[in-house]
């Protein structure tokens, strides 16, 4: 494949990496209800390890892994960036624990103030 | 090219096909239930023979049993989920479209739904 | 859940395994000694634990009687689907839909929660209908085209081969 | 007019934010030309043939370059499942059994007991062959927590023991931090290698690694299930659609 | 997928934005498996497809399923749906 | 062969988008779960004929972990409509 | 030597997956094994600190794999300062809430005290770690048992707190993570001192994006301003311990990565400067904010705000002085403000709205817990006698042999007005006629040894401050010397 592609590639992916993960912000930013705000958090992770994802592609790679028949197969090609994939392991995981506890503030929230409007909960305005 | 890949591809061809009338069927069908029908059998039936076309085309026995077992998942799992969506529609207090004028006739479930008390429909 | 004897007991923990075994098989898809042996045990234990889940049937399903069976009735449920598919297609392609939708229902003779269960997935595989609950032994299904509301003809209409060959397998 | 102002600054962070990505590049290698630079990833890959004799380069990192990071990963999980419990703790005579108003239909019912071997076959292969194939503890854990969501789904009665849950995701904690410690043997360092390698490509290959991760699976499902557990008994104030 | 990202982030029943994230990780697995990282992409597919929807929905079912809370009636008409 | 790729590719994102269609039209949640459903079958037999492009017989076990827990989502969901999680 | 330094992170996650097994054996278990855990821990900690002081850094490698491949934990002064400074609040925090509400029921103790026991711990990895994705990571385990700390009560609005805080949190953490794969795509490892060595040859504008983000990253988590919205409220809701324990352990812990990140790995011109003026403005601010708040514990908070803004100040001299009032600082605010958050929680314990004017006259009622509260407030704003005055000594003469005129007036000014209201409270307590009914609570026995211990120790660094400037000099020594950070940590082996 040709350069070209992977320029307009590059605008593409990260683009729409970036843009999702500002959708998510703006989400937390705008957004009134509580579990939009948790939804919007959850948007910026997914963002964040698309970002991460392909920031370790490489032209032409194929996946880390040496598996039976890897060496006749696909030897020449490169290996994308596996310790960037390891990172976002750990980072969906995280991200998972962090909404599960997130989830259960606003649960909690609703019990005290039976609502999740976020104008109606006087703290939570800074 | 060998008769794997030709069965394969052929496979392949009307597995997309099937796949694009479950995608189009879901579009098109009137109410839930009808788009229901469309969806699974199309898109099951699609899945199937894109997956076995695939394992036949690479032609070792290790694709073709891995295929098979994703076949055999799909092939449970599928109308499992749908019929828990279709009941859920339901009772959720949906009534199918019918285009007949006998409409107590043609829907023989709404006696069960009504008739017991613990199935009623769910308060909003 | 029922209480169990040994002897049910064990044949359900058998034909568990050997399932089991069987989707391990295709899992790892190699036949390398290590790879059984550590399929063997975890397939043990597994299906040692599910015993009182996985109740689907005693060890009588092995015979070759009824395996024949179940191959005959992939073979029927294959046309089925195939038919259900060119259906299908049908419906969606032409301009005007001709549907008639509603709801139907029938009684089944079939006994066990699992061969209901079965009968459930090939009706909403098959031409035109997709089942939408079953209350005891009762199940009612949703056609796409209605042809007839009465009980027993709608029966014949829809299940009547899967259920004859169904019978011989449990 | 906020959010007006916010999409406007949102707007700038992103612009910044993609002309930088933008200037890294994609599909190339990114890093600085300089003869100081060696990227650890080389390491990583040549490493991971050559001496550790794991398939995959990711199992290897996650489990043993950076298998610090994974012992944090878990204690994460372990302290969301903690935070969840505190979060959501009510006295006794509060705490409601579950809301269910009837159960699902016998197709569902008989359907989950039939999938339900399988799929936790699913996940004890996925974490089984972490070393081999794409996957690894973490995913076949979560893989058998779905196949118990499934359960807890389908039987409205079905309940998973507290007490098992924690005894199975404490030994299988424990068994990690042994193994960890256990590297000290033979004056090496923590979460160090101790046991012969094997071959590529092999079930019994990586060493510590497999086991690390059948440990791994099990907590992750352990945890997991409390997780799902603990928010399915969880009953709302207010009953609503 | 940044159609379903819009899409979860403007809708106003809570519900078809849970489902929205769904398919944001639906997408999103799909994406990691064409840059060749299948690991990341079975983590994906196997926490974003039931795990976090089924904590979403409990919180739904616990709390409310409209954003917009002050119009209970329109709360109540499109839940009837 | 290519073209038959090819082909089978545009033709499941026909189906893909028709699906979205239909998720953004709703009306109603069952539709959407419908669509939902739809799209995660589509997604395995994509992430198969994928795993086949890049000749990578590892790939295969995402597409199965996915054709398994795809259908756990829709059920959650179902489960919930009928009010009865 | 005793041990390792894994330890200080293993022995805690051992103990934490054996609470459960304890405690259905001996409920009384998920109490006591935390301690003793701690306690081993001190000891661990002393016995390296004299290791240190004799041998140079200790350099730990973990999984076999020398630095730049696999992690490391670095214990030198600097590092083994701080953890003793963590583990010895942490320490004294498990005992004052040992019998805290004795109601408390099983589940509850069991979760507040592995949640304890984890946010030590978290602490300690974040300091002992040589490696940047790892500092993520237990950042991430710190910032989770803080959020649910912060909510660990039911009956009060601390649920909102800690959601303000999740949300805060988890937003700083994607910068922080946008800030690692900055650092990674450009020079391919993730050692910290690798990245130091290395950090000359990154593009300018992706080192600059790069630190500013993990500048606002760690503030958030450091309470800078203007990112602190979060600690009043989290502070005010959470249990007294926990306010104490924020203040003595999480914010050292995440002052330090960002020190860590400012003079050992970008070499950064303006940073100094930066850290000066974002100090300054945290200072100003959250002292005037403190003035006019109505409630204890938020009073208390911005007051821990504005310390850290003077500290951050003094870190932005930028010279070897200028650390060492900076690490004194530190170790003052550490000791007087859990003193404080003590004997202050003890003071409110029956009000409802916790305001100020409800301690009006408490000095009667119960004359030890406030006079240990006077004494720490003299302490805090620098009173002659008492620990703070020296630690302020010791910046205003950082200060100016650098000719920071402006800066030492400001900070004169600033703390007039601490002054002004910690001494207003003092009043209130000891002069004030009793207006609402409330009764005074007595301290428990605990709690009783925590605040003497604390107290104490404020009366001897009051009084011979040599004690532990030998201690603190050495500290900042190890913090300069960033050649030889690098060389030990890039040469070292398995021994």
């Amino acid at each position: 494949m040709d350069n070209t592609y992977y320029d307009l590639l590059t605008y593409v992916v990260y683009g729409s990496a970036i843009l999702v993960m500002l959708i998510g912000l703006y989400a937390v930013l705008v957004k009134k209800s509580l579990l939009k705000i948790v939804i919007g958090l959850s948007i910026v992770d997914s963002g964040l390890n698309l970002l991460i994802v392909s920031l370790g592609y490489l032209k032409n790679g194929t996946a880390p892994i040496f598996s039976k028949g890897f060496f006749e197969l696909a030897a020449d090609k490169p290996m994308v960036d596996p310790l960037l994939q390891a990172l976002v392991l750990t980072a969906i995981v995280i991200g998972f624990g962090v909404t599960a506890v997130a989830l259960s503030l606003v649960i909690r929230l609703w019990r005290h103030h039976h609502t999740l409007y976020i104008d109606e909960i006087k703290n939570l305005k800074w | 090219m060998t008769y794997y890949e030709i069965i394969g591809g052929i496979l392949i061809t009307i597995g997309s096909i099937f796949l694009f009338l479950g995608g189009l069927g879901i579009y098109r069908m009137p109410d839930i239930f009808n788009r229901l029908q469309a969806g699974t059998k199309a898109t099951t039936l699609g899945a199937m023979s894109l997956i076995l076309g695939v394992g036949i085309m690479e032609g070792t026995w290790e694709w073709i049993l891995k295929s098979f077992v994703i076949i055999v998942y799909i092939a449970f799992s599928n109308p499992i989920s749908s019929h828990a969506l279709a009941r859920a529609t339901y009772l959720r207090g949906h009534r199918p479209y019918i285009k007949s004028e006998d409409k107590e006739k043609m829907d023989a479930y709404r006696e069960v739904v009504e008739n017991d008390p613990k199935r009623k429909e769910v308060e909003v | 859940m029922e209480t169990l004897t040994f002897n049910q007991k064990l044949g359900r923990f058998i034909v568990n395994w050997i399932f089991l075994m069987l989707v391990w098989i295709m899992f790892t898809t190699t036949f390398a000694s290590h790879e059984i042996l550590i399929g063997l045990i975890t397939t043990g234990l597994i299906s040692l634990f599910s015993i009182r889940l996985f109740t689907c049937c005693n060890i009588s399903i092995l015979s070759p009687v009824k395996i024949f069976w179940m191959i005959w009735y992939l073979g029927v449920f294959t046309v089925a689907l195939i038919k259900a598919n060119l259906d299908v297609a049908r419906r969606v392609i032409s301009p005007e839909l001709p549907i008639n939708p509603g709801i139907v229902k029938f009684k089944t003779k079939l006994k066990t929660n699992y061969a209901k269960m079965v009968l459930a997935n090939s009706i909403t595989l098959t031409p035109g209908t997709l089942s939408i609950d079953i209350v005891d032994d009762t199940f009612y299904i949703h056609w796409i085209d209605v042809k007839t509301t009465n009980p027993e003809e709608a029966f014949k209409e829809i299940a009547e081969d899967f259920e004859k060959v169904l019978l011989k397998i449990f | 007019m906020k959010k007006v102002l916010v999409i406007l600054l949102l707007a700038v962070v992103g612009f910044y934010l993609a002309d930088v990505f933008i200037g890294i590049g994609f599909g190339n290698d990114h890093f600085v030309k300089s003869d100081e630079i060696k990227p650890v990833k080389d390491i990583y890959l040549q490493q991971t043939v050559e001496n550790l004799k794991v398939s995959n380069a990711v199992t290897s990192i996650v489990v043993n370059f950076r298998g610090f990071d994974t012992l944090g990963e878990v204690t994460v999980l372990f302290l969301s499942v903690t935070a969840l419990g505190s979060i959501l703790y009510r006295k006794r005579h509060h705490a409601g059994d579950r809301s269910v108003l009837f159960s699902a239909s016998s197709i569902v019912t008989a359907g989950s007991k039939l999938l339900f071997p399988p799929i936790l076959l699913l996940g004890a292969y996925v974490f089984i062959h972490g070393h081999l194939s794409p996957g690894g503890g973490f995913q076949g854990g979560v893989i058998i927590a779905t196949g118990f969501l499934l359960m807890l789904l389908a039987y409205e009665n079905y309940t998973v023991s507290h007490n098992a849950l924690s005894i199975v995701e404490s030994f299988a904690g424990i068994t990690f931090a042994v193994i960890g410690l256990m590297g000290f043997m033979n004056g090496g360092t923590f979460l160090q290698n101790f046991l012969p390698v094997g071959t590529l490509n092999d079930l019994f290959s990586g060493g510590i690694i497999p086991i690390i991760y059948i440990a791994v699976g099990f907590k992750v499902a352990a945890e997991l299930t409390g997780v799902i557990y603990t928010v399915l008994n969880e009953k709302g104030d207010q009953k609503n659609g | 997928m940044i159609a379903a990202a819009i899409y979860a982030v403007v809708q106003k029943d809570l519900l078809y934005a849970v489902i929205a994230t769904g398919i944001i990780s639906l997408i999103l697995s799909i994406v990691f498996y064409i840059l060749q990282a299948p690991d990341v992409a079975l983590t994906e597919a196997a926490i974003g497809v039931a795990l976090t929807t089924i904590v979403f929905i409990i919180t739904i079912r616990n709390t409310v399923r409209m954003e917009d809370e002050s119009d209970k009636n329109k709360n109540i008409k499109s839940a009837a749906k | 062969m290519e073209y038959i790729i090819y082909l089978a590719f545009a033709l499941m994102t026909l189906g893909i988008i028709f699906a979205a269609i239909r998720f953004i039209k709703g009306p109603t949640a069952g539709d959407r779960v419908v669509a939902l459903d739809t799209l995660t079958t589509i997604s395995v037999s994509a992430l198969v004929l994928l795993a086949a492009i890049f000749q990578r017989f590892i790939y295969v076990d995402v597409a199965l972990v996915y054709g398994v827990l795809g259908f756990i989502g829709v059920i959650v969901i179902a489960r919930y409509l009928e009010g009865a999680l | 030597m005793v041990g390792t330094p894994v330890l200080f992170i293993a022995i805690p996650l051992l103990a934490a997956f054996l609470i459960p097994l304890l405690g259905m054996i001996w409920k009384e278990s998920v109490r006591i094994v935390p301690g003793l855990v701690l306690m081993y821990l001190m000891v661990l900690a002393v016995s390296l600190m004299g290791h240190v002081a004799h041998n140079g850094p200790i350099i730990e490698i973990i999984a076999g794999w020398a630095p730049p491949i696999g992690i490391n934990l670095v214990f030198n002064a600097f590092t083994g300062f701080l953890v003793t400074l963590i583990i010895f609040m942490g320490l004294l925090v498990w005992l004052y809430s040992y019998r805290f509400k004795s109601n408390v029921e099983y589940e509850p103790a069991r979760k507040y005290f592995i949640l304890l026991m984890m946010l030590v711990t978290g602490s300690t990895g974040v300091v002992l770690t040589g490696d940047i994705f790892n500092l993520f990571v237990f950042i991430e385990i710190t910032s989770i048992s803080a959020y649910a700390l912060t909510a660990f009560y039911t009956g009060r609005d601390s649920a909102e707190a800690s959601f303000k805080y999740v949300m805060m949190g988890s937003l700083a953490s994607t910068m922080l993570l946008i800030a690692i794969m900055l650092i990674y795509s450009q020079l391919g490892t993730l050692n910290m001192a690798d990245v130091a060595s290395k950090i000359h040859l990154m593009d300018p504008t992706l080192k600059a994006i790069s630190f500013i983000l993990f500048v606002v990253a760690l503030g958030v988590e450091a309470e800078i301003f203007p990112l602190n919205g979060w600690a009043p409220d989290a502070y005010a809701e959470a249990p007294g311990p926990v306010g104490a324990a924020f203040a003595g352990i999480v914010v050292k812990a995440m002052l330090y990565a960002l020190i860590r990140f400012t003079y050992t790995i970008f070499d950064l011109s303006g940073a100094f400067n930066l850290l000066i003026i974002i100090g300054l403005l945290t200072l100003v601010i959250a002292e005037v904010a403190a003035i006019r708040q109505d409630k204890l514990k938020r009073m208390l908070a911005y007051s821990s705000i504005g310390q850290m803004g003077l500290v951050m100040v003094a870190f932005g001299i930028g010279t070897r002085e200028g650390v060492f009032a900076a690490l004194f600082i530190m170790l003052n605010h550490a000791i007087i403000k859990p003193l404080l958050f003590f004997s202050g929680s003890y003071l409110v314990y029956h009000s409802k709205k916790k305001y100020i004017s409800d301690i009006d006259g408490m000095g009667k009622l119960a004359p030890f817990t406030s006079l240990l509260f006077a004494l720490g407030a003299f302490a805090i704003v620098g009173l002659p006698p008492f620990a703070g005055f020296w630690s302020k000594l010791s910046f205003l003469v950082a200060a100016a042999d650098n000719d920071m005129v402006l800066i030492i007036a400001l900070i004169l000014a600033v703390s007039i007005v601490e002054i002004v209201y910690y001494m207003r409270v003092v009043n209130r307590i000891f002069f004030f006629k009793r207006t609402t009914g409330l009764l005074a609570r007595r301290p428990t026995f605990n709690a009783y040894i925590v605040m003497s211990v604390l107290g104490i120790i404020v009366l001897m660094i009051g009084f011979f401050p040599d004690t532990v400037t030998g201690y603190i000099q050495a500290a900042a020594d190890s913090l300069f010397d960033k050649t030889q950070y690098i060389h030990s940590v890039l040469t070292a082996s398995i021994q």
